[in-house]
């Protein structure tokens, strides 16, 4: 055949929609491109779409599909609870697949096929902990978290981390997704009084957090990892939103990097609204699968694996990949990241993380 | 006053009505009777705009009103009474009562029309804000012919009114309907309670397999025996008790 | 005179503000045919719900054969051998007349266990057409109950109450739309089953004609509490009845 | 005893072309569609559990899914400390049917939408226990890499031969259904239905007949998630929340709530067609509940009703109804 | 103390909007004795409308309000009457929740596809100014809301039980048949129905999406809570939505706080199968009355 496919399969409907069709788009953009520069191995890509309801029983089935049609790579899925069971499927006919899961657990499984597009929780949250114990100086933090295996996923690692840096957990509020009213969470955060709160959760609902932890007049630094200062988040909370800090792997608002400003200005000519991270995601998982299946020369998934392993990609040579990028050999990526807080409605840089 | 013309009519492909033709003139009372099953209620029903209609005419005081609809037929001055319990339950009995007259225009009439009918039937007046469901049956019953006496009507269908009620109601109710006969409503009955019912009307009308068998003067049809011997309580001869034909005599 | 098969002694039953059943005591004896009567609303259903488990009574014992049967429910009572009709007609709409019937007799014979894995019609058809015919419905045996007249659907449930061959059966206006050939031809039904089997019956009729003559002794309530007890005749003569009642 | 009618004999020839249908259709399909075609056999289980309850004895509940959850993680956490998938049946059944016969007590006291949101409740309560308690049910990240049963001979390891496998048992498990709601037992059912006063007083346990309607039900939704476990080969407590409850209700409703065979059109409907929609990429929700809301206002009997209809249109025959074309009495 | 007060109000304000839903359903099971499980979407729906009337048709808020509340009165009032509850109802209850649930993905699914599946901010029509009540944060918006639910239940309880049309539309609902004898107009009572509670999911929608967000999928949780507080309060009648509505706002706040987070949301589930288990009429029913 003289095309390509790639599955993409992701959360399109049910509760994880969000994150599912901004990967989505994203991927969308990274293929339109790719074809544009004259497609994968001199082939047309394309990318027929696979919705998995937000269900992994029904990701798994999907992903089956996905190579029952003859996809040379999976693109997603995005919620960890999805990726556990259909990389197995992956797994078992030798295809490559770019995920945008955080859970720890993904790579510690030991799937040569399963590659990251940012780094796990195990390793985004760690890179708090110098801020925290350093910058903020925190004696007792909080942890405001979502109760889905996202947000437990992080709050476990946050949990250890604390606890190997010495500093006290005193509050560690769960909420449940979809949840509206945060009023309880505050209050107990507040009467709890910690230094500084780890907030971790989805993004309209770390919106009503912030919301509400201004209602409340919440003092102390808010802190999170990614979605907390994504734009989204900013539009949603308003002025709330303002001082929240957090760590970013890739944000479309570093735009001193030049192909991040490039992807986010075509992203929201194509799709009239910014893009997230889960697009920043999804638009490097289809870059990657190019770059590697080129370097390749063939459709091969062993081959891809064995190239996958130890990779580092420089932006420099691979301009879509936008940050130097590696893969270590259990598919665990890293790659330089940020502080960001938001000021004045928008967020800023304030400082950089190096690779881990 | 009433006329029905060879109807056909029944409850979705299966036909009941097999071809009911009488008319019945004003004012009158009508009393029709028939075994269970004949299609007595099928026929209320079908004047009433409440069935299926495959053919034939209902004409009322001349102009065909067949398959309209039963807010239409009340337009025209019908009411009916339909057999069994037909109150709406968590509404209070004076509530009821005012449903039966919710098409009058007239307010203030209407309530001194309820207020002369809780006069006839003192138990609603004493149950007036109880709701319909808790009443007995016979109670409820009360209620519901009272419901339809509110509205003036010119023609009152009544299917079997003596169920659940006292015999002294009964005779209260069929007292009811001479007087309003006198005033110059027709009234076209059901009842099993024959002999009483006839004794008291102008007309009877004997239904059987879904057709009109007889329609005689009420006297006439009290006095011929085979009406006797059928619908009456007479005996019935060992022979007939076939049991396809549960009517053959 | 034999023990009573039912007695029930100061029954008393209130609802809200109303005091539907004021202190009602009788006895039924094994064989008799007993009429209740009284003007609408004067408590002759709430007392057979009572009576049945349907209700719990506010004070008052009823017992059957000798045994409290208090809080005990219908189903249980019915075990017992007590069979009834509800005023209101009450079969099983959407189940045909056949399985209406059926239904009446199954509990009845043999365990939850062979009613499993026994035959599918616990071995009533035979029964229940035969009673099917004797309401001379059989034409009807395989339409759906809810679908039949009125009256037809009064005999059905009327049937049902004969089905489990009780010894004790409390009809709630049985005559009710029934035609009166029909309704002859079932007191004559009804008088030779009491008279070979000796079961006993309790009616609430509003028919006078139907209740003088099958009774052999009529109670009348009114307002809650018994007013006139007796046979047809004495209870025709009384004038208590015939203005509380009867009408002139 | 009556002999076989017309119809009957219709009807199994019916059966068994389905069932050589069944059987022929997944040779030589892909993985997916055999997967798929699996997944409707066991959900055809649970609605026929839930029509039990629901359509036959009138007993709304919008607990199957928890059911499901029960048969499921027994299954996995006996079949992962190494018991054989068979010897895990009989106690998830159990423990299935115990926790019916519980739901059920509620049912004693309240009806209708009460009743429905005390199902509900439980569901949600299943959902959160196997959320929080990760000890034992893996919280979020569920539990992982239940084998397939092994029967010497036959390994249901690859997707065909597990189709047979659970084929087997759906046919199994609907001659049960069959025997039961053709039954005095069924009987029983409908006529708790119908109307519980009346059963009541002609000798009907309604007590023991409705908690017997939501314990069989259960079992068969047992019986679903026990095939579930080694199907997926990963539960998680999301694939049993509510939604999934509303689904088996779905399904129940659009092939016809009381027909025997309602639950296999309406599981049908429910998986297959979203599938057969997939190729409108973003719109296949969209066009498959409208399609479901078409259905049910066309036929709101459920998809069952549409051969009688298809009949009537066919042969628009007026019937005369037997006892009324017999000849008068009177003339 | 002061930590009391703050979720003990902020779950009422909470409790206010389930139970402005919850009044939906009540309302629709008095008037059509049916379940409409498509109420939460039903709220979540006007919100779009306006977004549409001021994204796509550069309508001025408070236009687009009138817009949205409009469209909403034709689509989720006259055409869910026409097209799917009047085919559906004479054939019974649970086919029609059956039909609202899919009509639930529907509309959520199609608000998805055509606005996008993130979240929206959604302007709020009165300030969210806060007052301080013994040390407790408390938004005018929040009053509000607690004001309006209760306005409408009273308003709404005396047209339905006050009014003759209210009680045509009871006598409607409680037996069709007979309103039908008697002359009531019974399409045009169960439109009555379907046009206040299109109104009132409006009005809810405008109230309540400024703090929930305009997004797809905000009616799932919505309606689900709100119906469990219809049931709560007794589901026959409207001020019961209001009690219940608030008991669960308030409840879920209180588990969170002092009980158990992880568990916030069974604790009140457990609670109102006691409270139903007990009075199995809901807190505020009345019993349907006598069954022989
Ligand atoms: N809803 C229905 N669906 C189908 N058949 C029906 C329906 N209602 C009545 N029938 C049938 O139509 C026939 C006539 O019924 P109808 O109610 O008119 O009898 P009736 O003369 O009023 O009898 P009764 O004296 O018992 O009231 C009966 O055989 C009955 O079984
Ligand atoms: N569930 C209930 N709630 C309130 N009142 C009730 C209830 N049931 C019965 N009543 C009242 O109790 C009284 C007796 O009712 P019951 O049904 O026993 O009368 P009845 O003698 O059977 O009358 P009928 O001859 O009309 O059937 C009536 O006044 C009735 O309104
Ligand atoms: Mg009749
Ligand atoms: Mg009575």
């Amino acid at each position: 055949a003289d095309t390509v496919k790639l599955g993409l399969v992701a959360e399109l409907s049910g509760a994880g929609a969000p994150a599912g069709t901004n990967w989505r788009d994203g991927a969308k953009l990274a293929v339109a491109e790719v074809n544009a520069a004259g497609g994968i191995l001199g082939k047309k890509v394309e990318m027929p779409e696979y919705d998995t309801q937000t269900d992994p029983q029904v990701s798994r089935a999907l992903v089956q599909k996905a190579i029952d049609e003859g996809v040379i790579a999976i693109i997603g899925t995005v919620y960890s609870g999805s990726t556990m069971v259909n990389m197995l499927v992956a797994k078992q006919n030798s295809i490559p697949q770019f995920v945008g899961s955080e859970a720890p657990a993904i790579v510690e499984k030991g799937n040569p096929f399963v590659y990251r597009t940012s780094s796990g929780a195990q390793k985004g949250v760690p890179a708090l902990t110098p801020y925290f114990k350093d910058t903020l100086k925190a004696k007792k933090v909080g942890v405001a978290w979502v109760n889905n295996e996202f947000g437990k996923g992080g709050r476990n690692v946050f949990i250890a981390e604390m606890k190997k840096a010495g500093i006290d957990v005193v509050v560690d509020a769960a909420s449940e997704q979809a949840q509206t009213d945060y009023a309880a969470d505050v209050a107990k955060i507040k009467s709890a009084n910690p230094d500084a709160v780890f907030v971790y959760m989805n993004q309209e609902e770390s919106a009503r957090f912030l919301i509400e932890a201004k209602k409340q007049a919440l003092p102390m630094p808010l802190v999170g990892e990614v979605t907390l200062t994504e734009a989204k988040v900013i539009e949603l909370a308003g002025n709330a939103a303002d001082g929240a800090i957090a760590h970013v792997g890739v944000t479309a608002t570093a735009t001193e990097v030049p192909g991040i400003a490039a992807f986010a200005k075509s992203f929201e000519d194509t799709f009239k609204r910014k893009p997230t991270h889960d697009a920043i995601k999804g638009y490097v998982g289809v870059w990657a699968t190019k770059y590697v299946t080129d370097k390749v020369g063939k459709v091969d998934g062993e081959a891809f694996a064995k190239t996958m392993h130890g990779l580092c990609l420089k932006a420099a040579d691979h301009p879509k990949i936008l940050l130097d990028t590696c893969w270590d050999d259990r598919g665990e990526m890293s790659r330089p990241s940020f502080m960001v807080q938001v000021k004045g409605g928008s967020p800023v840089v304030i400082g950089t993380v190096p690779a881990n | 006053m009433l006329e029905l013309r060879n109807i056909h009519g029944g409850y979705g492909k299966i036909t009941i009505l097999n071809g009911v033709s009488f008319a019945i003139p004003k004012p009158s009372i009508t009393t029709v009777i028939g075994p269970n099953g004949a299609g007595k209620s099928t026929v209320f029903k079908a004047i009433f705009g409440l069935l299926n209609i495959q053919s034939g005419q209902v004409l009322l005081e001349g102009q065909d009103v067949t398959r309209q609809s039963p807010r239409q037929m009340i337009g025209h001055g019908v009411t009916y009474v339909p057999q069994g319990r037909n109150v709406v339950p968590q509404l209070s009995v004076y509530h009821n009562l005012e449903l039966g007259g919710i098409t009058a225009q007239d307010q203030v009439k209407l309530r001194k029309r309820i207020d002369a009918v809780m006069d006839q039937f003192p138990m609603l007046r004493e149950f007036r804000d109880r709701k319909a469901i808790e009443l007995s049956g016979g109670q409820q019953k009360q209620l519901e012919v009272a419901r339809a006496l509110l509205l003036d009507p010119k023609l009152i269908l009544i299917d079997e009114p003596s169920i659940g009620l006292s015999p002294n109601l009964v005779q209260e109710v069929f007292r009811t309907l001479l007087r309003l006969r006198d005033q110059g409503v027709s009234v076209l009955m059901v009842e099993q309670n024959a002999k009483a019912a006839l004794a008291m009307s102008d007309y009877g009308l004997v239904l059987e397999l879904g057709q009109t068998r007889m329609h005689e003067r009420a006297d006439r049809l009290l006095a011929d025996p085979r009406v006797g011997q059928l619908f009456l309580g007479g005996h019935v001869a060992p022979s007939a008790q076939g049991a396809t034909s549960p009517h053959a005599g | 005179m034999s023990d009573p098969v039912l007695s029930i002694r100061n029954i008393e039953k209130s609802f809200g503000g109303i005091r539907a059943v004021r202190g009602v005591s009788f006895d039924v004896h094994k064989g008799e045919v007993l009429g209740l009567i009284g003007p609408n609303g004067s408590g002759k259903s709430t007392l057979f719900n009572c009576i049945l488990g349907q209700l719990a009574p506010d004070a008052g014992e009823v017992s059957v054969n000798g045994r409290s049967v208090a809080g005990m429910r219908a189903s249980q009572m019915n075990r017992l051998g007590v069979g009834r009709t509800f005023q209101q007609l009450s079969v099983f709409p959407k189940m045909s007349v056949l399985d209406n019937i059926i239904l009446a007799g199954q509990e009845h014979h043999g365990t939850m266990l062979s009613r499993l894995f026994g035959a599918p019609d616990a071995g009533l058809t035979g029964e229940a057409e035969r009673m099917i015919a004797f309401f001379r419905l059989t034409h009807l045996r395989d339409e759906l109950a809810g679908s039949l007249s009125y009256g037809q659907q009064k005999l059905v449930d009327a049937a049902m109450a004969f089905m489990a061959g009780p010894s004790l059966v409390l009809l709630d206006e049985p005559a009710g739309g029934v035609n009166l050939t029909m309704l002859s031809h079932f007191k004559e039904r009804l008088s030779a089953y009491n008279a070979e089997h000796g079961t006993t019956f309790v009616v609430i009729e509003h028919n006078m004609e139907f209740v003088m003559s099958l009774c052999t002794r009529i109670i009348v309530l009114a307002e809650g509490a018994v007013i006139a007890e007796g046979s047809p005749d004495e209870i025709r003569a009384n004038q208590t009845v015939i203005d509380a009642y009867l009408g002139g | 005893m009556r002999g076989l009618s017309v119809r009957d004999v219709w009807r199994s020839v019916a059966i068994a072309l389905l069932l050589v249908a069944a059987i022929l259709l997944p040779i030589g399909q892909k993985n997916y569609i055999i997967y798929v075609l699996t997944s409707w056999l066991i959900f055809t289980i649970a609605a026929m559990g839930l029509n039990l309850t629901l359509g036959y004895a009138g007993q709304i509940s919008l607990a199957q899914a928890s059911f499901m959850a029960i048969g499921a993680y027994v299954t996995a956490l006996l079949t992962l400390a190494g018991w054989h998938w068979l010897a895990a049946l009989p106690p998830a059944l159990i423990i299935s049917f115990v926790v019916g016969l519980i739901l059920g007590y509620p049912a004693l006291r309240v009806k209708g939408h009460f009743l429905a949101f005390v199902t509900l409740a439980f569901n949600t309560l299943v959902f959160l226990v196997l959320r929080n308690e990760d000890w034992l049910t893996g919280g979020t990240y569920g539990l992982s890499g239940m084998p397939r049963p092994d029967f010497g001979l036959f390994s249901t390891d690859k997707h065909l031969p597990f189709y047979y496998f659970t084929l087997g048992i759906t046919v199994i498990a609907a001659l049960a259904l069959w025997g039961i709601v053709r039954s005095p037992w069924g009987r029983a059912f409908k006529a708790l239905r119908e109307n519980p006063v009346r059963a009541e007083s002609l000798g009907v346990d309604t007590r023991r007949v409705t908690l017997l309607a939501f314990a069989i039900g259960s079992v068969y939704g047992g019986l679903a998630g026990a095939l579930i476990t080694p199907l997926v080969q990963f539960i998680e407590p999301g694939s049993f929340g509510l939604a999934h409850s509303l689904r088996i209700l779905l399904m129940v409703v659009v092939g016809g709530a009381g027909y025997f065979f309602g639950p296999f059109i309406g599981a049908a409907v429910v998986i297959l067609l979203p599938e057969v929609l997939r190729f409108t990429e973003g719109y296949y929700l969209i066009i498959y509940s409208a399609l479901v809301i078409v259905m049910l206002v066309f036929v709101p009997s459920g998809l069952i009703g549409v051969w009688g209809r298809l009949k009537a249109k066919v042969w628009p025959k007026q019937q005369v109804r037997t006892d009324m074309a017999e000849g008068a009495g009177l003339q | 103390m002061s930590q009391f007060l703050q979720v003990f109000l902020s779950g009422l304000a909470t409790g206010a909007v389930y139970a402005l839903v919850a009044i939906g359903f009540t309302l629709v099971w008095q008037a059509a004795q049916t379940v409409n499980f498509a109420q939460g979407e039903f709220v979540m729906v006007p919100a779009f409308f306006v977004l549409i009337g001021m994204h796509w048709l550069g309508l001025s808020f408070w236009v687009a309000l009138l817009f949205g509340f409009a469209v909403s009165i034709v689509v989720l009032g006259l055409l869910f009457k026409k097209l799917i509850v009047e085919p559906i109802l004479p054939h019974g209850g649970i086919t029609l929740i059956i039909a609202t649930m899919a009509l639930g993905i529907l509309l959520k699914e199609s608000a998805k596809e055509f606005y996008g599946a993130e979240a929206q901010p959604f302007p709020a029509m009165f300030p969210g100014d806060q007052i301080d009540v013994f040390g407790a944060a408390v938004s005018l918006r929040d009053l509000l809301n607690l004001v309006i639910s209760l306005g409408i239940v009273i308003l709404l309880t005396l047209f339905l039980n006050r009014t003759r049309t209210g009680r045509c539309m009871q006598a409607t609902a409680q037996n069709p048949g007979v309103a039908e004898i008697l002359g009531v107009d019974v399409k045009r009572m169960v439109l009555y129905t379907f046009l206040i509670n299109a109104a009132l999911a409006a009005l809810a929608s405008f109230l309540i999406t400024p703090v929930y967000l305009a997004k797809f999928s905000n009616g799932e949780t919505l309606g689900l809570i709100a119906f469990i507080a219809a049931i709560v309060g007794g589901f026959n009648q409207i001020r019961g939505a209001l009690v219940g509505g608030l008991l669960i706002g308030v409840l879920d706040n209180l588990t969170a706080t002092y009980v158990t987070a992880q568990y916030r949301a069974a604790l009140p589930l457990v609670l109102l199968i006691v409270i139903i288990l007990v009075r199995p009429q809901g807190i505020m029913g009345t019993s349907e009355g006598r069954a022989v």
